[in-house]
């Protein structure tokens, strides 16, 4: 049996990992996979409590986190795209300006 | 002291025995498969097909594995050269990894998972990132817009097919693959009797998620060349072709296991068809007679002599496995995998006879298809199947006449949607 | 150690191996292959965990879903400027010195819990049969939040279309 | 070649980017190339590119005597190298003043209608293949054999026949040639209604055809199209009907016309014109007159200065030559009027608006054949 602080430090990890990616990487595309692994070590955690305490309410959160990943991915890239065809650029901080 | 029974009866030797049962027997398969489609093009077409190598042809697919394997190995200048690696191997892993959790038959299969059908629809939607990353590391444009298309393509359709799968699930009340076709059994009904609109749904994604013929437009090859596979050659092209095929039988087995009883024979219930056992022994024993039958009326000569001999070969193995199958035991256990064999050959026949008929769709067409018929129609159909399994439930209705109601209702709507098209 | 426990290990090495990747390669296609790694290790440990249902949405949703629309969209737009321009901003010290700060909570916490993580964890019948007991929650104590997720994904589609939609 | 511009920019529409399709590409039916203008998918404006098999046929003319240029215009068209022949035969005869015997006549227009037939077989077979349909090119070719083993059997050759002589036919009919002829046309209808029922009723045949390609009477008109292109417009013209020429004078047949000048009607257009074909050469096996085979011109032809211009109903349209002579053993001008080169002036009208593959079967329907478009 694995115990359950095994898969919290893995979620730790991954989540820090991500946190990583999101601050320093310049390409937004990076950015958005990096929140996609941050999403991920909630749901391991979730999913490990799940276990932990035989209950699938853990399960139905992480199905939630799912869905809003889904969505933030859509809108994202859809934002990602309109931005790309007016600048022509996908680097974060050469979006700093509030029109264009 | 173990004995090698003991060993062979650990669960992951087990396990092991039948992956590699699965995998030998898919792979032959797919082979033939080409073969078989080569062989009724041919027939269709008013040609005679491959000939040269073995009778008939029937050695054909070997040489063709041969010469592929032998071929030189391009990979165009400016490939990401692990990206070109690697596409071609997840299309391939994904379509035949996911045949693990088909029942072949009633005690052989590789795994049954209580969510089984959910991870063959995961495991098979892994193939569309080996399209789109062969498509991107090919560095060329063709493979790229062939990928991009591929994939809208894939996407679009999967949708269709997940709700046409719902259908027989709601049917069913269980996710197992085998735990589907015991629930035909028990309900004595094959689904695709209750539910013919999910299953006339399920049949067409299930088309234009492998490609074929009308919705062959990644390959359309009058316009696109070859599709996202253009620039692969030898070995790695052959594998995206071996993925293509393992799709098609996935997919007929994936049909053949919701809709179409599985391993079941026809009317598993109805006893006097009891003599529809003996089926196998049929078959064999009519490919026994056939080859003898050329054997006498083949060419004699020198340059024949190994074709008459292979024929005669052949004609004697099916003539020993018709007389091993009157065995009962054996009958018995033959049962589940022949008519499951069977019913997928019945599927990939349609698939081969498709494409000698029709046109190709053009890719705005197809995707019209798509997203205002198709998925719409197969939204409504599930939702009209769980208003008539509730009708039956709460309301004590007939179960098959209330889901033949909900059926007349979806093709109403059907009827609605497809209103003023040519 | 079983090799039910070598599985995980196994896993965890994979999933995080390929998240360093993925945000440490140049080029957004690589990291994408390798964000896929890392969310099918995870697939692969949530199976671990009994958990098939949320194993199976796992790899639907993210690699057949998400990461075709990743990919698509990293094909749409032309990469091959910001291949070859630097990939970290200028801030990358700093964040990276509050990423381990970061990092250093969490390994406080989990110490702090450690008497608790050794609990004996439930029974792994409990969340069986996984599919059914999740069915029954989403729709009999979870049905408001997932109307409500139904109705963010119908605003996410519409907010998709219009800003991919050309001018 | 241009460069041609990233494929990420044409989906994202950022900018119109021009593709090259052909000379090598698999639907160009040969080595037409044409320079696509595209916003996505969808074409701007196209731009033939043409000359890739250009072999300066008609400046041979010059240097050949009238009968020595004779095999060379099978060459043009060579999927109907009988039909240039006999535009080339009447042509020279116009000049000499001269005129095939009526036996001469009756074979001319049977091996031409067959002739005809075997063109819109090889169209049907290859136009169904580019939008998809693999099994009719099996089919057509198919009868198309059979034509081809009446050609062989007749003069010994089957794709570049060289099938008439100046001033009527080289060689007499082959013992067996009615016989062989009537059996073609007693299988022929069934067959057509065959691939008929593979294509015509076929709901994505129609999708894909109907409203596609459209060129309107006047339009046709303007541009010089001619044969199925044009009557497919709705235009009743047919030079057969119009100028008689061989034997067609002879003979009852419809001349078919289509409605909205979509790639449909033309597909239907030449559908009923192998069957109007099969009319004519059953009327005329019948009434195949006795008599000499050739006329009397001498061995070395000398036209007398002047100019002519004779033209035929070719499979693919208006196929006209126009021959100056200055009295010597050679032509002194010698021009073909191509229908494929005219036809495919209205490709770019055509496509405009349209999606890629639609250019495909556009460039399909209209039949060309570059060995005559190029010369």
């Amino acid at each position: 049996m694995v115990p359950t602080w095994h898969y919290l430090a893995l979620a730790a990890a991954l989540f820090t990992v991500g946190v990583i990616g999101v601050l320093t990487r310049r390409n937004i595309i990076i950015i958005f996979m990096s929140l996609e692994l941050i999403l991920n070590a909630v749901n391991i955690n979730l999913i490990a409590f799940a276990r932990h305490w035989g209950s699938v309410d853990g399960h139905i959160f992480a199905i939630f986190i799912i869905t809003v990943a889904a969505a933030e991915a859509a809108v994202g890239l859809g934002i990602l795209i309109a931005f790309f065809r007016n600048r022509d650029t996908v680097n974060a901080d050469e979006i700093d300006l509030l029109k264009w | 002291m173990t004995t090698l029974l003991e060993i062979l009866e650990q669960p992951l030797v087990l396990a092991l025995i039948r992956v590699l049962i699965v995998f030998t027997a898919l792979s032959l398969i797919v082979a033939y498969l080409v073969y078989a489609e080569r062989k009724i093009l041919a027939h269709i077409q008013v040609r005679l097909g491959p000939m040269r190598v073995g009778p008939h042809g029937l050695l054909q697919p070997i040489a063709d594995g041969l010469k592929l394997l032998l071929k030189e190995d391009i990979i165009p200048e400016g490939a990401d050269r692990a990206v070109f690696w690697l596409a071609p191997a997840i299309t391939v892993l994904a379509s035949f990894t996911a045949f693990s959790l088909i029942p072949f038959a009633d005690n052989f299969y590789v795994t049954d998972v209580n969510v089984g059908l959910l991870f063959v629809i995961a495991i098979s939607s892994l193939g569309v990132l080996g399209i789109i990353l062969g498509g991107w590391a090919s560095n060329s444009h063709y493979p790229l817009l062939g990928a991009l298309r591929s994939t809208a393509q894939l996407v679009s359709y999967e949708v269709a097919l997940s709700f046409a799968l719902i259908s027989a699930i709601l049917l069913a009340g269980t996710l197992s693959m085998n735990g589907i076709v015991k629930a035909q059994l028990q309900q004595e009904v094959w689904f695709a009797f209750m539910q013919p609109v999910a299953f006339f749904i399920l049949f067409v994604a299930a088309i234009a998620e492998t490609n074929r013929n009308p919705f062959d437009l990644p390959e359309a090859e009058s316009e696109l060349v070859a599709g996202f596979h253009t620039e692969y050659s030898g070995f790695r092209f052959s594998l995206f072709f071996l993925a293509e095929y393992a799709a098609m039988v996935l997919v007929s087995s994936i049909a053949v296991t919701l809709f179409l009883g599985g391993w079941l024979r026809p009317f598993p219930n109805v006893e006097w068809l009891g003599f529809l056992r003996f089926a196998p022994v049929v078959v064999f024993g009519a490919a026994g007679t056939w080859c003898f039958l050329r054997f006498f009326r083949f060419p004699t000569g020198r340059e024949w002599f190994w074709q008459r001999l292979m024929l005669f070969a052949l004609g004697t193995g099916a003539a020993a496995a018709a007389l091993g199958l009157l065995y009962p035991p054996v009958l018995v256990a033959s049962q589940g995998a022949f008519w499951f064999l069977a019913k997928v050959f019945l599927f990939l026949y349609a698939f081969i006879w498709f494409r000698g008929t029709f046109p190709r769709y053009r890719f705005d067409q197809l995707m019209r298809l798509g997203w205002h018929f198709m998925i719409p129609v197969a939204i409504v159909n599930v939702i009209f199947c769980g208003v008539g399994l509730v009708l039956s439930w709460e309301l004590g209705w007939n179960r098959s006449l209330s889901l033949l109601l909900a059926s007349g209702a979806t093709l109403l709507v059907a009827a609605w949607l497809a209103r003023g098209r040519s | 150690m079983t090799f039910y426990e070598v599985t995980f290990y196994v896993l965890a090495l994979v999933a995080l191996l390929s998240a360093i990747l993925v945000i440490t390669c140049r080029n957004p296609v690589h990291s994408a292959i390798f964000l896929v790694l890392t969310l099918l290790s995870v697939a692969l440990i949530f199976l671990q965990l009994q958990a098939e249902f949320m194993a199976a949405v796992q790899i639907i949703v993210y690699i057949g879903g998400i990461m075709v629309l990743f990919l698509f969209v990293i094909m749409l737009v032309n990469l091959d400027v910001a291949v070859r321009q630097a990939p970290y901003n200028r801030q990358r010290w700093i964040a990276g010195f509050a990423a381990l700060v970061l990092l250093a909570e969490f390994a406080l916490f989990i110490y702090r819990g450690r008497d608790w993580a050794k609990l004996p964890p439930a029974a792994a019948e409990a969340v069986q049969p996984n599919t059914e007991l999740i069915g029954r929650a989403l729709f009999q104590s979870y049905i408001l939040p997932f109307e409500v997720a139904s109705l963010l994904l119908l605003v996410a589609m519409v907010g998709a279309v219009l800003m991919a939609k050309q001018r | 070649m241009e460069q041609t511009p990233s494929v990420s920019t044409t989906i994202l529409g950022a900018d119109e980017v021009i593709l090259n399709m052909g000379p090598q590409h698999p639907s160009t039916h040969g080595v037409l190339r044409v320079k696509l203008k595209l916003d996505g998918e969808k074409v701007i404006s196209s731009e033939c590119i043409i000359g890739y098999l250009h072999r300066g046929v008609e400046k041979i003319g010059e240097t050949r005597t009238y009968a020595q240029f004779a095999p060379y215009v099978d060459r043009t068209d060579y999927v109907a190298a009988v039909s240039n022949g006999l535009g080339y035969c009447e042509a020279v005869e116009k000049l000499l003043g001269a005129e095939a015997p009526p036996r001469a006549r009756w074979v001319r227009t049977i091996l031409t209608e067959l002739q005809r037939i075997a063109s819109h077989l090889l169209w049907l077979g290859t136009h169904a293949l580019d939008i998809g349909a693999m099994t009719p090119v099996f089919y057509c070719f198919r009868e198309r054999e059979e034509i081809l083993k009446i050609f062989e059997k007749y003069c010994g050759a089957r794709l570049t026949t060289h099938a008439f002589r100046i001033g009527g036919l080289l060689y007499e009919t082959y013992d067996g040639f009615e016989e062989d002829v009537k059996k073609f046309c007693h299988d022929f209808l069934s067959r057509v209604d065959e691939y008929e029922e593979l294509l015509t009723e076929n709901r994505i045949w129609i999708q894909r055809t109907r409203g596609v390609g459209i060129l309107t009477a006047d339009d046709a008109i303007a541009m010089g199209a001619s044969g199925p292109v044009l009557r497919g417009s709705g235009v009743k013209w047919d030079i057969r009907r119009a100028f008689p020429y061989a034997a067609y004078d002879q003979f009852e047949f419809d001349i078919p016309v289509g409605e909205n000048g979509d790639t449909y009607d033309r597909y239907l257009v030449r559908m009923q014109e192998m069957r109007q074909s099969h009319r004519i050469v059953l009327q005329a096996i019948d009434s195949i007159p006795s008599g000499p085979i050739a006329a009397r011109i001498g061995k070395v032809l000398k036209p007398p200065p002047g100019e002519v211009y004779h033209s035929i109903e070719a499979p693919k349209g208006e196929l006209g030559y126009y021959i100056v002579s200055d009295g010597s053993t050679q032509p002194y001008r010698l021009r073909i009027r191509p229908p494929s080169f005219v036809n495919l002036q209205v490709l770019d009208q055509m496509i405009r608006g349209l999606l890629i593959a639609d250019v495909v079967a556009v460039i399909g329907t209209l039949d060309i054949v570059l060995g005559e478009v190029d010369r």
